[in-house]
């Protein structure tokens, strides 16, 4: 296949950033949605032709390194070298970065209508298609670095859309810090990988390390630092910045905020793509990780099954929709990462790996169908709050319709996608650690739970009551309920991909196995979930309040999220700009600063103090004279002599 | 006779000139107007006679020599008078006496140039009388102003006590080594207490002349005191002729000393440096704030001296002869806005460049050149004394010097940030310069601009000492 | 190509400023006299490929040599090197963009663009150098044009900062001064830069002249804890006396680290090389907490031009081959984007005559241009992949990673996370000034910026971005030289 | 009766000499000034006496020297009345106190 199809992948999407960016205000102010949306489905197109270019070739599926060319040279061994990865994950990934992002075009064209900064945000949406794909598709480690950057900044201009919005100004700085604090991690990680393994290409950096024999995996596992090796140091970090874009417990601060973009926006990035490049960064590394380091594998499986049911309790108490979905993400993301940790490499243990994978896909269809489902309500009620909504389902049929897909799917009831990958984790944690596959499983009885209170009370609950400030009554045209209508096709059917025979740790195929018996717990968890909220929510009734008192000081600390936002403040306002930055500062203007000033002030001050030696009087001038001389010729004749 | 002609012709030309002005005052007398071109006519042919004719000798049994060095800096001393003539011409016009002033100032040229060629210390102690007793006349050539007579009588007065020293050592000298000659001295000196005593006495003398702290407390009050015409005087020409005779008495007279002079010269320089800096920080008269200046300068060429070698003797005449330029167009500048508006204060130098954008420039070249700041001449000067004061290898003595270059350089930027910053409700009115006063202010910017850059120049000086 | 064109360009467009009769004249005089340094500086840059693509081998490319004096040993020396050409692009490229948004200055047009030309006159001269005289002479040359462009055409306490500027980098160059005639002695009377390299200085001489020439060369690149002069000198400038200053004269500093400081005194580098890298660590983290806390734009940028050159100098200390080609090219992007940061600061202020953060906001409405630009040269500062910051810092880290020993790893994770704390004070400035509401009701009127100031940050831009997209030229353009450099420095043949 | 010998003259010299000065820093009237200086002036000619006559006494240098500081002293004395004449016009006093107006 020729390399430029490769290269127009994501080079589409660039082109569209340049063209709007530079001139969509002046000369296409309302086609840019078209241009921006026709170049992404040229490469929506491409990708899908050449992913299944991939999948169709052979049944095993080796790491191609289609397209390369060298950037920038390092040192004789680590050279950056830009190129175009191809393997399962990658041809998975690049078909679900661009159909999400041609629905969410195709979305915000009837979403974002209408907007001043219209072409500006088709720009930013390609920018950030562009990067996500370049991050997917990177060849080496540092590529991806340099991606995972540019979708960081994405993401700022996306959530800074609204910048006269002081909130949406502050949650996209804090969505680009927390993570650019979790990137130095990664940084850090890769300067040790890259010391260690004298490569950042991803082919032989795998090659290199995951042999036992070579060279350089022994020596990173010799040198040690602090009783860890180098190489568990390495991934550690890596993860570190993995955790902060995919939003782990404890730096999942930004997520909810984040949802100060608009809701399209929170659909792409903040749901089904940017999010869950964290998973694909550990998936990507995933035999290094699970060869040479499984102890940091077991910290990925535990921050990730914490997260999961951190981020669940607290989809619970929230009342503002977006944020319950962005919960509900992290939750989501929570189970991937921690398929991945179970996860072990190779035959049947690489289950974990695989169901991750599948999670994402599914995830992918399901979250994004929510979101924008959630946009179209926002549209319509003019309010993200869950107390202004209430009794829709007559109003917005399609979207009701579509919106219960995405919570049966993700609740995990089959036949409905979620339902698939899900059983899989479970399964994988339940062979990989048993603890985890317990708080899997509450987790998932809270997801039901919590998706469904959103359901109900955005759907059903009070009668819905026309307030007079919003202006058009319907569901926004069909220019937004086509991506709904797809997306929900996926979130329904996109179960049935037999998706180990395509993405495995050792590429063998792995057969999906279905186990009845196995399912009939998570089934019913969700099941039970589901009652739950629809007894307490279906109508309005003081029963949740009810059972928030009961369970008071528990309900307030989910409600608040467990205070980790007061505690990062408390660090950074309190700590890091009293205690370092204040200091700084005060020791540049007063120390250093007065050092300098110090000594001029002290050489204009002796000069005024020995202002007294021209007296003006010339007798006192012949003694300075006659001392002069006479000290001289004593210091020469007797001490100097 | 024919000898005696070409080699004294410096001091012939002189002479001659003193002589005419001494029949142009004794007969009927001419208008300023008149005469003052003259004047600067006879000056300009002084000048270039003394690029002529150079012979290399010496007469009266090695009383007076000359070497092709010596006669390059008589003319340096000639052109310094030439441009004084110049630049001063505004205020020269209106003096009552202008061919006294002249006369005075040629005399003191006269034993200058006795001073630089002297082979004798009987020679060189007439001399060093003649050029300062008429240069304390000049001083107080301003005849009304108080300040003026002050002046004059503080120099006066220190320059007589400075040349009883002066001759106490010398008698010493002449005491324990039985004679005066320059060519017989060194064989004769051993280091004896006496002779340091001796030495230390005439160091003094020297010392005085060029300012050295401690005995430089005269300077600033009768450069204050004195009109500007025999401050730049004072300040270029004789500091200048002193320098090269001092180079002289070191290197040649005093060789045998020369672990002595040279930590004397070390201490001295720092001290120069040091308290010339400090107290040119606070003055307020440009008159005064150049006093300090040049003090401070003058620890600079002792940097210079201290080398001891032919690098050292061709690093103080270059400085000295950018100096003459730097120096001169500083005092040109202020004695033109001196004649003018009579202000004297840097700070009604305040906004002048809104005014008179010629003069803050050539004021602000030269001070710039005084700092050592390129393009200027300044800089290769001072470069040039450092680096041959570096010789020796003692660094901390470098480092001083150069860390005092910053406290200099901190006074001049008060005189630019006057010039060209600060705000000012009344600035100096525009000043209609004259054209030869334009002329000369003219010849130093393109003095202080090429002389280092045509670096030919200083390989002349070079091959001059060697 | 004859070197003597590189500053020959400068001086005659300065002296033709000189004679121009009114405003007009003189900025499209001083435009395309910068211009014709843009082309030359271009010029250069592909002769040089050219003869270095044809294998010549010589270190320095089209040399000339003048004998000046004979005593001290002083020629008129001229070459380049990969280094220098860059430094020349530079150089040029800041200079052009001065020009330009200098285009709205009322007060004394003329002296203003003169002494801007001679300041780049002095940089240029500086960069092909290849005597140490020579190279002070062009450093210092630049003290007057410093003073009077603060001085007189600066805002707020425009007085004391020039004073301190020129006093500080006075006696930096004093420092320099003693270093070079330590060096010249020692080596037995050669100010040669290419003699002095091959020249065997004692150890113990070099670590006396080491320090001197370092710490002088310190001053004027700011390093910690000699950088005071840099809040209030770059604050107190003109626009295009702050770029100047923080875009090129800083980078002489830089520059004259290593191509004296390290290159001549192998020796000295090596024993000080620890506590260079602690005071730029200190530097690199200390200049991005103090630049947290300021509320004044051209604060911030000076403050984190401290912390942005702290880079440069790590580099340069970490003596390996990497570390020291991220250094430069850490100088490179540093004098692109802190010279296009204060130049939209200027307009910003133009426009809105203050420069206190707080006092802006949602900027982005009024001043689309200026803000994206703001926005894109904040990105660059903090490190964006794409953008120059990000080649250069992530090169010195690579560098830096290479030494073995937890000092050096320690040092570099110090320096990397000055890239959250960057993160932070950049956003909290674009933050507050691009977006957010509008502050005052006056704002709204405001114009957006002319074609002068739209072309400088082009040009600018444009430099960034081709050091950020495709940072391959600009590395093989160094990587050769700093190979020699680490041969000489190692001693490995 | 013991003839002097050097000594006693140097003695004698040295003595005035450090009277000259004293006088030079003690006495307010600048003519008496003057005339301090003239004795250290005496003392310089009497060493070069002694020293001629005593060490020297084939070499006449000693003897010119004091000629000719004796006429300088003179002219210098008639510049320095002078000055001090126009300062007593200026000043209408000729005590050194009184003219100590240029100083720091």
């Amino acid at each position: 296949m020729p390399a430029i199809i490769y290269i127009l992948i994501p080079f589409l999407p660039l082109a569209g950033f340049v063209l709007l960016g530079l001139f969509g205000k002046k000369y296409f102010k309302s086609a840019s949605g078209w241009i921006g949306t026709l170049l992404m489905l040229v490469s929506f197109i491409l990708a899908v032709y050449v992913a299944y270019d991939y999948f169709s070739a052979t049944s095993i599926f080796p790491r191609n390194v289609p397209v390369k060319y060298t950037w920038l040279v390092f040192s004789e061994n680590i050279s950056i070298d830009m190129g175009v990865l191809q393997d399962p994950i990658s041809m998975m990934m690049i078909v679900v970065v661009t159909f999400i992002s041609l629905m969410v075009h195709i979305y915000s064209l009837g979403y974002m209508k209408g907007e001043e900064r219209y072409p500006t945000y088709y720009s930013f949406l390609s920018l950030f298609t562009f990067s996500m794909l370049g991050l997917v598709l990177a060849s080496n480690l540092f590529q991806t670095y340099i991606f995972w950057e540019l979708v960081g900044v994405s993401s700022f201009l996306l959530i800074g859309y609204y910048y006269d919005k002081p909130s949406a100004v502050a949650a996209a700085k804090k969505a680009f810090i927390v993570t650019r604090f979790a990137d130095l991690g990664f940084l850090i990680g890769i300067l040790v990988i890259a010391n260690t393994s004298d490569t950042l290409d991803y082919n032989t950096l795998i090659a290199t390390l995951t042999s036992t024999g070579s060279e350089q995996a022994s020596s990173a596992a010799a040198s040690t630092f602090l009783g860890a090796s180098a190489l568990t140091w390495g991934t550690a970090l890596i993860f570190i910045g993995g955790a902060g874009k995919s939003a782990m417990f404890p730096l999942h601060i930004w997520l909810p905020d984040a949802m100060e973009g608009p809701t399209p926006v929170s659909a792409l990035i903040h749901a089904a793509t940017m999010v869950v490049a964290g998973v694909y960064l550990v998936a990507r590394l995933f035999p290094i990780f699970s060869i040479n380091t499984p102890a940091v594998l077991d910290i990925v499986g535990w921050v990730g099954a914490i997260s999961a049911v951190f981020a669940a309790i607290i989809a619970c108490t929230q009342t503002d929709i977006k944020r319950i979905l962005a919960y509900s993400t992290m939750s989501q993301i929570g189970y991937m990462m921690f398929a991945l940790g179970v996860a072990g490499y190779g035959g049947e243990s690489g289950l974990g790996y695989t169901a991750s994978m599948f999670h994402l896909f599914t995830h992918a269809m399901f979250k994004a169908l929510l979101f924008l489902g959630a946009g179209v309500v926002i549209h319509y009620v003019h309010s993200n709050d869950m107390k202004d909504m209430g009794g829709l389902r007559k109003k917005m049929p399609v979207t009701h319709i579509t919106f219960l897909i995405a919570c049966l799917a993700i609740a995990g009831i089959p036949p409905f996608a979620g339902f698939f990958s899900k059983e899989e984790i479970l399964l994988a944690a339940y062979n990989g650690n048993t603890i985890i596959y317990w708080i899997a499983l509450i987790t998932s009885g809270l997801t039901a739970f919590y998706m469904f209170r959103l359901y109900f009370s955005i759907f059903w609950n009070k009668p819905y009551q026309a307030d007079h400030h919003s202006g058009h009554k319907s569901e926004g045209g069909w220019i937004m309920l086509f991506p709904l209508l797809v997306l929900a096709l996926g979130a329904a059917g996109s179960g049935f991909i037999p998706f180990g025979k395509y993405i495995n740790t050792d590429g063998i195929p792995l057969e999906s196995h279905f186990h009845l018996q196995f399912s009939i717990l998570p089934v019913a968890l969700g099941l039970a979930g589901i009652f739950m909220a629809m007894w307490l929510y279906k109508k309005q009734n003081n029963r949740p309040e009810k059972l928030a008192a009961s369970l008071n000081g528990f309900y307030k600390a989910a409600y608040h999220k467990f205070y980790i936002d007061e505690i990062y403040l408390f660090v950074t306002k309190k700590i890091i700009f009293n205690l370092i930055g204040r200091p700084a500062a005060w020791f540049d203007k007063n120390v250093v600063d007065g050092l300098v000033n110090l000594a001029g002030n002290t050489t204009t001050a002796v000069s005024e103090s020995i202002k007294k030696l021209q007296s003006g009087r010339i007798q006192q001038y012949a003694i300075y004279f006659l001392f002069g001389a006479i000290g001289l010729a004593i210091l020469f004749i007797y001490i100097w002599k | 006779m024919s000898d005696f002609i070409i080699l004294m012709k410096s001091e012939l030309v002189v002479t001659t000139i003193i002589f005419l002005l001494l029949f142009v005052k004794i007969g009927k007398g001419m208008r300023n107007e008149k005469l003052l071109p003259l004047i600067q006519v006879l000056l300009l042919i002084n000048v270039l006679f003394s690029f002529v004719f150079n012979k290399e000798g010496s007469l009266f049994d090695g009383m007076f020599s000359t070497t092709s060095l010596i006669a390059f800096q008589k003319s340096i001393l000639s052109l310094a008078v030439y441009l004084i003539s110049l630049l001063c011409s505004v205020w020269l016009k209106r003096s009552e006496h202008l061919p006294e002033f002249f006369m005075l100032m040629l005399s003191a040229l006269l034993g200058m140039f006795f001073m630089i060629s002297s082979g004798n210390l009987l020679i060189f102690y007439l001399s060093l009388e003649l050029s300062t007793i008429p240069v304390a006349a000049m001083a107080n050539f301003d005849l009304q102003k108080r300040a003026s007579s002050e002046g004059a009588m503080k120099m006066i007065l220190s320059s007589a006590f400075s040349s009883g020293i002066l001759l106490f050592g010398i008698s010493l000298i002449y005491g324990t080594t039985g004679t005066i000659l320059f060519s017989e001295i060194p064989g004769q000196l051993d280091g004896s207490p006496i002779q340091i005593l001796a030495f230390v006495f005439l160091f003094t003398a020297f010392a005085f002349k060029l300012s050295v702290v401690p005995f430089h407390l005269w300077t600033a009050d009768v450069y204050e005191g004195a009109p500007i015409a025999t401050t730049s005087f004072l300040s270029v020409v004789s500091k200048g002729a002193v320098a090269f005779i001092f180079i002289t008495a070191l290197y040649k007279v005093f060789q045998p000393l020369e672990e002595t002079w040279y930590l004397m010269l070390v201490i001295l320089s720092i001290a120069t440096m040091v308290i010339g800096n400090l107290f040119a920080l606070r003055q307020k008269n440009i008159k005064r704030f150049l006093a300090f200046s040049s003090i401070a300068q003058v620890g600079f060429i002792l940097v210079g001296i201290s080398a001891g070698n032919e690098i050292g003797i061709s690093s103080v005449v270059f400085f000295i002869l950018v100096y003459v330029f730097s120096n001169l167009a500083a005092f040109g500048v202020a004695d033109v806005i001196s004649a003018a508006s009579g202000k004297e204060s840097i700070d009604d130098y305040k906004g002048l460049y809104k005014t008179n954008p010629f003069l803050s420039w050539i004021m602000t070249l030269a001070l710039f050149s005084l700092a050592g700041i390129p393009p200027t001449a300044g800089f290769f000067g001072k470069l040039f004394l450092i680096s041959a004061g570096a010789a020796k290898a003692n660094y901390i003595y470098i480092i001083i010097v150069a860390l005092n270059m910053i406290v200099s350089l901190y006074y001049y930027l008060i005189v630019v940030r006057a010039i060209f910053i600060d705000k000012n409700e009344q600035p100096i009115d525009k000043i209609a310069i004259s054209k030869t006063v334009k002329l000369a202010l003219i010849i130093c910017g393109a003095g202080i601009i090429l002389l280092g850059l045509l670096s030919w120049i200083y390989e002349h000086i070079q091959s001059l000492t060697v | 190509m004859n070197l003597l064109l590189i500053i020959l360009a400068p001086l005659l467009t300065a002296l033709a400023v000189l004679v121009c009769r009114n405003k007009e004249q003189v900025k499209w005089t001083a435009l395309a006299g910068s211009l014709a340094q843009l082309i030359l500086a271009f010029l250069l840059y592909f002769a040089f490929r050219h003869e270095k693509e044809s294998g010549e081998p010589a270190q320095m490319l089209f040399q000339q040599d003048y004998a000046l004096f004979k005593n001290p040993n002083i020629h008129f020396h001229i070459g380049v090197d990969g280094i220098s050409v860059a430094m020349i692009l530079l150089t040029a490229f800041v200079v052009i963009a001065g020009v330009l948004v200098s285009w709205n200055i009322e007060k004394m047009t003329k002296e203003f663009y003169f002494l801007l030309i001679l300041l780049a006159l002095g940089a240029y001269g500086f960069f092909i150098s290849l005597d140490l005289f020579v190279l002070f002479f062009f450093l210092e040359i630049s003290v007057i044009p410093k003073y009077l462009l603060i001085g007189v055409w600066g805002s707020g306490k425009k007085e004391y900062s020039a004073n301190k500027l020129a006093l500080m980098l006075m006696g930096g160059s004093a420092l320099i001064l003693v270093g070079i005639l330590g060096l010249y002695f020692s080596s037995g009377g050669s100010f040669n830069i290419l003699q002095l390299a091959n020249t065997n200085i004692p150890g113990s001489t070099q670590n006396y002249i080491f320090p001197l020439l370092f710490a002088g060369f310190g001053v004027f690149t700011a390093l910690f804890p000699l950088h005071t002069w840099v809040p209030d000198g770059h604050s107190s400038a003109p626009t295009a006396g702050s770029m100047f200053l923080a875009g090129i004269s800083m980078k002489l500093g830089g520059y004259g680290c290593l191509r004296v400081a390290a290159y001549l005194l192998p020796e000295g580098m090596k024993e000080y090389a620890n506590i260079i890298i602690v005071l730029s660590a200190i530097a690199i983290l200390y200049g991005a907490f103090a630049t947290m806390m300021q509320k004044d734009l051209k604060y911030i940028n000076a403050y984190s031009s401290i912390s942005h050159v702290g880079f440069s100098i790590l580099g340069i200390a970490m003596l390996t081959q990497t570390a020291v080609t991220g250094a430069v090219m850490q100088m490179i992007s540093h004098g692109l984007m802190t010279a296009l940061f204060f130049a939209v600061i200027g307009m910003i202020y133009d426009r809105t005559h203050t420069r206190m953060v707080a006092e802006m906001g949602g900027l982005m409405r009024m001043l689309p241009f200026i803000s994206t630009v703001f926005f894109i040269v904040g990105l660059c500062s903090l490190g964006l992949p794409g953008l120059s910051g990000f080649v250069a810092e992530m090169t010195v880290f690579m560098g830096s990673w290479e030494n073995t020993g937890a000092f050096y790893k320690i040092a570099t994770i110090a320096a990397a996370m000055s890239i959250v704390v960057t993160a932070v004070y950049i956003l909290r400035a674009i933050g507050q000034t691009v977006m957010g509401p509008v502050k005052k009701e006056s704002f709204l009127s405001l114009p957006d910026a002319k074609w002068n100031e739209k072309l400088a940050a082009i040009i600018l831009l444009a430099g960034i971005l081709a050091i950020g997209v495709a940072p391959g030229w600009l590395n093989d353009l160094l990587r050769p030289e700093t190979e020699q450099f680490m041969h000489k420095i190692l001693g490995v043949k | 009766m013991m003839q002097p010998g050097l000594y006693h003259i140097l003695f004698i010299s040295t003595a005035l000499f450090f009277i000259g000065v004293y006088g030079f820093l003690t006495r307010k009237n600048l003519v008496t000034m003057l005339m301090s200086i003239e004795l250290v002036l005496n003392s310089v000619n009497l060493n070069f006496i002694a020293f001629n006559k005593y060490l020297w006494p084939h070499k006449m240098d000693g003897l010119f020297f004091t000629l000719f500081i004796i006429a300088i002293a003179a002219a210098e004395a008639a510049v320095a009345i002078a000055i001090i004449i126009n300062l007593y016009r200026s000043h209408n006093s000729i005590n050194v106190e009184n003219a100590e107006e240029l100083k720091y």
